[in-house]
């Protein structure tokens, strides 16, 4: 288990390496140049050449990337081109809202989306069937900011129950973070919920067509008992599974709705600093939400055995 | 020989009268079970035999109120101890299942929750239907693991169903189903999936269980074999009908209906047949054949599996050699290894007087078409995308056969194989699956190959049709001189069509030698386990008489 | 200490329990502040930042007029020497008193950066501290407009930091931001581009004279200024008609109507003259570098359709011809009669057959992350098309063009021909500073037009003697700027600003200023 | 022996199971998609208005006459933009789903077959799927500048990962099927195989697949409008007249509310289109009726 754990761990190693590669040509190859966005409207060329000398953006690319990789490797993200801040400081600042919105959506999904799959599968081809089924397509059919825009519309401006925008810590009251991260979350949950719910609806339908599931009714087992107890945890992997890979849609989903809430987050960040040029926040988010992805992957890929015996490393 | 109680008096525990099940939302209410009566009484054990198709799986799941959601129960009634089961709610039927009828099914890997423990398992059970105190339900599930024969109850009963060998599953799927003591036990093909030793034990222990609690057992087999061992009175099934049903001893001896003489007649016999002269012209030799999986591996060395271990045979033109052995023996390896389909580890496989064990995939090319492979699973072994022509003539195309050519000897072998010429137009999927195995016998003859390679050719068929495909098999043979490898678990299937037997066990040969000598005096201790497991060995169900006395058959 | 400790302890006994709690203005400014240093960049919002937290020697009152703010002046007889001495009282957040060596090295930098600043630079023979509180600059030749140029609001004001700050070099951004200003600002809760915090500057002390557009006395009655950054307009004006914020600066004109009825909010004008929203084309590529060419694309113009797309609300936007801006000293509208009548399609056409156009494409950059950009590219490359241009309206992200604005490579290779911004228009308002009017080829503004016509006119222009001269001199200025293409005005809108009630007092003045302003509670 | 025997009682009950999917949900589903596909595709005949003449005077007006569905912010009519930004988002997302499938399909086949290739290529795509596609594709569009061409490769490229895995498993899957092993004992060649054999089988999955990359190029298209890293306004498509309407969303929620509806609908057709062919060729549901 510890020798699988290292190993799967050496391997994130060649991916990142590859991202970071990959991120860092990406962005030199961009015709944009920061320099020119720093020197402003008055700017002469030979001014804005003289930033370009005094930002290091004159060396080759190559030096340009050991000397950013070697910096990294030392916890160094860089500063700001833009705001000459360093680009960690940034992200502490931002990762607080973008996590808790998150881990808040994925709570709501799961504990939406989970008895729903279950529901339709349970009840295959009913109307609650169909219900789910369409719920879910609708999800993944219906632009994330139009339904912000629709939960701003109806839940805050007609009933008044929200706040329309903005973003309050934890650390001030769970019921003032739920105000404002109630509607985000949800806006958020939709494509979620889609994705889950239909996700354990295939898995439960398909270990509910097992043989087990058949020994447990022959048992005399209950419904209740034959869904949760012995179904639910064997289609539990490739729910697992779906939450890791829909973590990136998570991260799409948030760039959008950081927008529509104007949640100070690390998804607006990234947006604003694409638009910018801002090359060392661009490398430093890409790095850190492909990190994140990859280790979220990895943890739910070693929870596994949590949930299914079989699976030992 | 049979079982000869006699449970006339004894009170009866199920009653079907008329049980009709259909399809109702099909057009035309299509009817699977039409009026189905079976009676089984206390201590009885009844057989439900028949081919695939045949309704009896849906009969034990209509018992047990688990049909499918498509299918209902249109007409007749099932009484479990004089009561009437149909009317019953969905709550009741739970509280009937596993306490009054507990059922076991085929596939004990798949039919235990792979997620929980065995013991839990076992004592959900008691929970669900009992209000037992923790304690005594452990103290029960361990007594019932006992009973069933389990050993180290401790550590099974911690152990999860990956755990466990396939017997040992099959064991704690009895324990659960006997834990509540039911009157009634349904066991729908339980050992099919067994090998034929762990077979042999799970049968004696149903037995065993029985005499001790009485239960009445409804017994689902497909195996006349089975029923020989274990049935008191035999129900014969066809397409949703019972078509005849009578003690085992009479229905065996004297059989009135036509399907179940037809169902008996193709049962190969355990008794080999006599081996043709052997020729000199051998087209096949295999030396120290050794296939070694694993050991690789970067970061820790992966354990190794000796898969193969020395093999080595002769083959002849004309003759068959059948490699016999339990799953996991090797024998497939050892096929996939001739065929090139793996690559040796270590040893020579002599085609036509040339070593091709360590050819090149472009050397290898020549001899592929001396060497072709008839496999198990007639679903898959043909592109289910390509018509059947297509299939036939790719490897004639292939060696530069013209097109013409090559259809025109599909035709032909068409002919030979029993199906009808417009069926080279046709897909896969329109064909039975004894059809498909003949158009892949019919693919592999195209190639006029000096070696056929039968992996299980006829071990996914049911018995009538396995009988035609060796039948076919067997002409092929005598028409062009081919020399086939035949792959088998199945002691009679070999018994019918080998003149030699290689008996494998653990990746080594144990035994080698002439089909009639090997089965029928085995020297090895495993060859002789392997026989005596075989279920209805001493009755010669073709000619529904016992079998004449073997001396083997004493223990040496 | 001990006696600002007994300070605050008597204004407290003084207030009121309501006033006691803080009162904090939250606003949605126009864009979000990302660089801090206002020397290095001319944009609005970093401007507006710096008048927040750093103060400047003099300021123009509404009338245009210098004033002092931190320094009087006294200027020779000769024209040549100009003492400014510090008022009393000033001191910077870190508690240092400001010194003329403060503002002398401030000054200089910001002489680098600045084009009237350099042209300043250009005839001065000394500028020094001759002692604390004086700074003496002496020019080398009389330079008219030199306070207006000093107290000039934008585009880059002379704003005074400390002198350790000010030596940064120009071509660096500094990392340290203290000022003498009435704000402070609060570097543990800047986020860029997202929030900006401001608390009142307790030392400040302010000048006596009421307060006139950036003049006069800066009295806060505010403790804290949060700038809160929206991505998009809507959202700002949900927020504050839930009370989540106070005060919106630029409004979406078209979403006014969501507003109105609101009885707690109060839309308005802050200042009369607003924006100019303009074209610029490149003089070094085909088409426009034929004069001819640059006449067509001005005659096919028409101003109100432009600002009808952009503002929609007509209260809100002006069709206005004047290079220099309408309702500015120097306003005048000679030669943009097509732009404002829209009488010029047919004309257009012709010129352009006679200058030979031969359907070169022309690149238009069109911004699409702008909101007040994005929508004047796409109607004006509809009418450039219907006078028989060819058009490749090119979308990109304001970034993008910003970068390719200063490639003076041709169009096909990374170039540009044509694209548009906006100016406030007191930046504009001085053919001095007017960045349009450069003329001197390389070293004038993007486009790079050679002129020396313009060039000599604004040489005519410093020289002018007194306000009529120069309005003289200035409609010859529009008539050639017009003639030669230099720019094609677009005409003015302002965009209104939106505020809760409870603010009250605000300053009108071209920069949103937070002194003055109240907050009830 | 024409007629084939059924080899199961269960098998008449799944091949009637199947008959409803493909009846009532996914014939509406279709008929929807066929009425979009066939406005869209006609809209520069039907279209009343040209999508691009603007009329800032007569600006974000209603319903009135000659434009059916009122104008957006530049006078322009919303049902011409409705009608012909259908069609480049269809587009956008055909070509998306096609050219990801096709490089998916090479690069799938070539990480399936060849051992060596595996492991750098799913390395390689590992990496390619850790960058969050939305963040990737801003940055292309970023890069290479707003135009359709550009817009759909920031949109293709992060759906290749995917792709190949599907493929590289069909493959990996297929490879071990005795057919497959039964024509490399016909001495077929390896290519041969690959190609006749093997890529059939992804054909299914890959169309399945399809179905999806193009609902969710659509749906990326208009977010991508939404963040600013659209196609021009000039070449109308359903995501970028959102995403211009979207500052007028409270007053005039129909620039929204049109297109989106369009879109959604869209979407929503393809996907349960999508959802009844993954039906049809669900392996769970073939092995059982086989």
């Amino acid at each position: 288990m510890l020798g699988y754990i290292l190993r799967r761990c050496l391997a994130v190693i060649p991916v990142m390496l590859l991202v970071a590669v990959f991120v860092f040509l990406l962005l030199r190859l961009t015709p944009g140049d920061p320099a020119a966005i720093i020197a402003g409207d008055m700017a002469t060329p030979a001014q804005l050449e003289r930033i370009r000398e005094a930002m290091g953006l004159n060396q080759p690319l190559h030096i340009q990337f050991v000397t950013w990789v070697g910096r990294l490797l030392q916890g160094d993200l860089g500063v700001s081109l833009i705001s000459n801040t360093p680009v960690s400081a940034m992200i502490a600042d931002r990762v607080g809202p973008t996590f808790s919105i998150a881990i808040l959506t994925i709570i709501i999904s799961v504990v939406l989306a989970v008895p729903m799959g279950v529901l339709a599968a349970w009840k295959h081809r009913s109307g609650a069937d169909y219900a789910v089924m369409t719920f879910s397509v609708l999800g993944f059919s219906v632009p994330v900011f139009v339904v912000g825009y629709l939960f701003i519309l109806v839940f805050s401006l007609q009933l008044g129950w929200f706040p329309v925008q903005g973003y309050t810590p934890l650390a001030q009251g769970l019921g003032a973070f739920l105000s404002n991260a109630i509607l985000p979350a949800l806006t958020l949950s939709t494509i979620y919920v889609a994705l889950i719910a239909r996700m354990t609806r295939a898995n439960m339908l398909e270990v509910l067509g097992e043989d087990y599931i058949r020994t447990a009714r022959a048992k005399g087992a209950p419904e209740r008992t034959v869904l949760f107890r012995h179904a639910l945890r064997n289609a539990a992997v490739p729910i697992l599974t779906v939450i890791g890979t829909g973590f990136a849609l998570l991260i799409g989903g948030v760039v959008v709705t950081e927008t529509v809430f104007n949640i100070p987050g690390i998804g607006r960040l990234t947006v604003d600093a694409i638009l910018a040029r801002d090359y060392p926040v661009i490398q430093a988010m890409i790095l850190l939400t492909s990190f994140l992805y990859v280790l979220v992957n990895l943890l739910i890929d070693l929870s596994y055995s949590l949930f299914d015996p079989r699976i030992r490393y | 020989m049979f079982k000869t109680r006699n449970h006339n008096d004894a009170p009866v525990v199920l009653q079907t009268s008329g049980l009709t099940v259909s399809l109702p939302e099909t057009p035309g209410n299509l009817k699977v079970l039409k009026s189905i009566d079976v009676t089984i009484r206390h201590s009885e054990t009844v057989c439900l035999v028949g081919e695939s198709g045949s309704g009896k799986s849906v009969t034990s799941l209509a018992i047990m109120g688990l049909l499918p959601q498509a299918l209902k129960v249109a007409g007749g009634s099932i009484q479990l101890q004089g009561r009437d089961l149909l009317p019953l709610s969905q709550a009741q039927m739970r509280d009937l299942r596993a306490a009054r009828v507990a059922m076991i099914f085929q596939e004990p890997m798949t039919a235990l929750n792979p997620v929980l423990r065995v013991g839990d398992q076992i004592m959900e059970v008691m929970e669900l239907h009992t209000d037992l105190p923790a304690a005594e339900r452990r103290r029960r599930a361990v007594a019932i693991m006992e009973q069933v024969h389990l050993p180290d109850v401790d550590r099974i009963f911690r152990s999860y169903p990956h755990q466990l060998s396939g017997g040992q599953r099959q064991r704690i799927m009895i324990a659960m189903a006997l834990v509540l003591e039911p009157v009634l036990l349904i066991a729908d093909e339980p050992t099919t999936a067994l090998d034929v030793t762990t077979q042999k034990q799970i049968l004696a222990l149903i037995d065993e269980l029985q005499q001790n609690h009485g239960t009445a057992v409804l017994f689902i087999t497909h195996d006349m074999g089975v029923v020989a061992e274990i049935a008191d009175t035999v129900y014969v099934m066809k397409r949703g009908e019972i078509v005849e049903h009578g003690p085992v001893d009479a229905l065996l001896r004297q059989p009135r209906a036509e399907y179940t003489r037809q169902l008996l007649k193709a049962v190969p016999s355990l008794s080999p047949r006599p081996a043709r002269p052997e020729a000199d012209d051998a087209v096949l030799r295999v030396e120290r054949l050794n296939k070694i999986y694993g050991g690789g591996g970067i970061l820790r060395k992966l354990p190794q599996a000796h898969a193969a271990k020395d093999v080595g045979f002769t083959l002849s033109r004309g003759r068959t050699l059948g490699i016999v052995g339990e799953s996991g023996s090797g024998k497939s390896t050892v096929a996939r290894c001739i065929m090139r389909l793996i690559d040796p580890s270590s040893g020579r496989i002599m085609l036509d007087g040339s070593d091709i064990a360590g050819l090149s995939r472009a050397a290898l090319r020549p001899h592929r078409k001396k060497l072709q492979v008839v496999f198990q699973d007639p679903m898959r072994s043909l592109n289910p995308r390509w018509t059947i022509a297509a299939s036939l003539i790719e490897g004639p195309l292939n060696y530069g056969t013209s097109r013409a050519d090559a259809l025109a000897e599909a035709a032909r072998l068409m002919d030979v194989v029993g199906l009808p010429q417009d069926a080279l137009g046709r897909y896969p999927h329109q064909f039975s699956g004894g059809q498909r195995q003949r158009i892949a016998i019919a693919r592999a003859v195209m190639m006029r190959p000096d070696v056929l390679v039968a992996d299980e050719a006829v071990s996914a068929l049911d018995v009538s049709v396995q009988a035609q495909v060796l039948d076919l098999l067997h002409q092929l043979q005598r028409d062009l001189e081919i020399a086939i490898v035949f792959i088998t678990h199945d002691l009679r299937v070999a018994a019918q069509i080998c003149d030699d037997v290689i008996v494998m066990q653990r990746g080594a040969v144990v035994e080698h030698g002439p089909a009639s000598e090997v089965l029928a005096a085995p020297a090895h201790a495993y060859t002789r386990a392997l026989i005596d497991a075989a279920p209805g060995r001493s009755w010669d169900f073709q000619n529904f008489r016992e079998m004449p006395k073997v001396p083997h058959a004493e223990p040496a | 200490m001990f006696n600002r400790l007994t300070a605050t302890l008597l204004a407290s006994t003084m207030l009121t329990g309501a006033a006691w709690a803080d009162t904090t203005v939250k606003a949605v400014m126009h864009s979000g502040l990302r660089v801090l240093d206002p020397i290095i960049t001319t944009a609005h919002i970093t401007r507006n930042h710096a008048y927040m937290i750093y103060d400047v020697l003099i300021a123009q009152d509404s009338d245009f007029q210098p004033q002092p703010q931190m320094a009087d002046w006294t200027i020779s007889d000769d024209q040549l020497t100009y003492t400014f001495t510090l008022r009393d009282g000033l001191t910077f957040h870190d508690e240092a008193p400001v010194t003329a060596a403060d503002a002398v090295a401030s000054l200089k930098r910001w002489a680098q950066k600045d084009a009237g600043g350099q042209v300043i630079m250009d005839r001065t023979a000394s500028l020094e501290a001759t002692d604390d509180k004086t700074i003496t600059w002496t020019l080398t030749e009389p330079f008219v407009p030199m306070l207006d140029v000093l107290s000039k609001q934008s585009a880059i004001p002379p704003f005074i930091m400390p002198a350790r700050i000010a030596e940064t070099s120009a071509d660096e951004a500094i990392t340290e931001y203290v000022g003498s200003g009435p704000f402070r600002f609060v570097e543990d809760e800047f986020q860029p581009g997202l929030m900006v915090v401001y608390e009142k500057f307790d030392e400040y002390v302010p000048r006596e004279e009421p307060v006139d557009w950036m003049a006069g006395g800066k009295v806060v009655n505010i403790d804290r200024v949060e700038w809160v950054n929206m991505p998009d307009v809507q959202t700002a004006v949900n927020a504050l008609s839930g009370g989540e914020i106070d005060y919106i600066e630029a409004m979406q004109v078209d979403l006014i109507p969501l507003l109105e009825g609101d009885p707690n909010i109060v839309v308005e004008k802050r200042e009369p003259t607003g924006m100019q929203t303009m074209v610029r084309m490149n003089f070094l590529h085909p088409p426009f570098d034929n004069q001819q060419v640059r006449q067509a694309a001005l005659k096919a113009i028409q101003q109100e359709p432009v600002l009808a797309a952009m503002v929609g609300n007509p209260e809100y936007y002006q069709v206005c011809g004047a290079i220099l801006g309408c309702g500015t000293p120097l306003e005048d509208t000679t030669g943009a009669d097509t732009l404002t009548q829209g009488s010029g399609a047919e004309a257009a056409r012709a010129q352009l057959e006679e200058a030979g156009y031969d359907g070169t494409p022309v690149v238009l950059m069109a911004p699409t992350d702008m909101v007040a950009l994005a929508t004047q590219p796409v109607v004006v490359s509809q009418m450039l098309r219907e006078a028989g241009f060819e058009v490749e309206l090119q979308p990109m992200d304001w970034q993008t063009l910003v970068t390719r604005r200063a490639s003076q490579a041709a169009p096909a290779e990374g170039g540009w021909n044509v694209f548009i911004t906006n100016w406030m228009v007191p930046e504009i308002s001085n053919p001095i500073s007017n960045p349009m009017l450069n003329g001197r080829g390389d070293d004038a503004w993007f486009g790079w037009p050679t002129d020396e016509t313009i060039e000599s006119l604004k040489e005519g222009f410093i020289d002018a003697p007194g306000a009529e001269g120069q309005v003289e001199v200035a409609q010859k200025i529009q008539a050639h700027a017009l003639d030669n293409g230099l720019l094609i005005p677009l005409g003015q809108y302002t965009l209104p600003q939106a505020r809760r009630t409870t603010i009250t007092d605000m300053i009108d003045s071209p920069v949103p200023v937070f002194w003055g302003m109240q907050k009830t509670q | 022996m024409a007629i084939p025997q059924p080899t199961s009682a269960m098998q008449p009950v799944l091949r009637w199971l199947r008959l409803p999917r493909l009846g009532v949900g996914t014939g509406i589903a279709a008929a929807i998609l066929a009425v979009i596909v066939l406005l869209t595709l006609l809209s520069p005949w039907i279209a009343p208005h040209d999508p691009l003449t603007m009329n800032p005077l007569a600006r974000l007006k209603g319903p009135i006459e000659g434009h059916p569905l009122g104008t957006d912010n530049f006078g322009r009519d919303i049902l011409s933009r409705v009608l012909i930004g259908g069609r480049l988002s269809l587009i956008i997302g055909i070509a998306t789903a096609a050219i990801a499938v096709l490089i998916g399909l090479v690069i799938g086949v070539v990480a399936g077959f060849f051992r060596t290739a595996d492991a750098i290529i799913m390395r390689m795509m590992d990496a390619l799927m850790a960058i969050p596609s939305i963040l990737l594709a801003i940055a292309l569009v970023a890069l290479n500048g707003p135009s359709v061409g550009s817009v759909i490769a920031a949109i293709t490229i992060p759906e290749i990962p995917r792709v190949v895995r599907l493929v590289r498993a069909v493959v990996l899957a297929a490879r071990e099927e005795p057919y497959v092993e039964a024509a490399i004992a016909l001495g077929t060649s390896m290519p041969k195989i690959l190609v006749r054999h093997l890529v059939p089988n992804t054909l299914a999955p890959l169309i399945v697949q399809g179905t999806y990359i193009l609902a969710s190029a659509i749906l990326t298209e208009a977010i991508l409008s939404f963040l600013g890293a659209g196609v021009s306004t000039e070449t109308p498509t359903w995501g970028n007249i959102m995403a211009e309407g979207r500052l007028f969303f409270r007053i005039k929620p129909e620039l929204i509310l049109y297109p989106g509806l369009a879109l959604s609908l869209c979407i929503l057709s393809i996907n349960l289109l999508g959802d009844a062919a993954r039906d049809m060729l669900d392996p769970r549901l073939k092995k059982r009726a086989g």
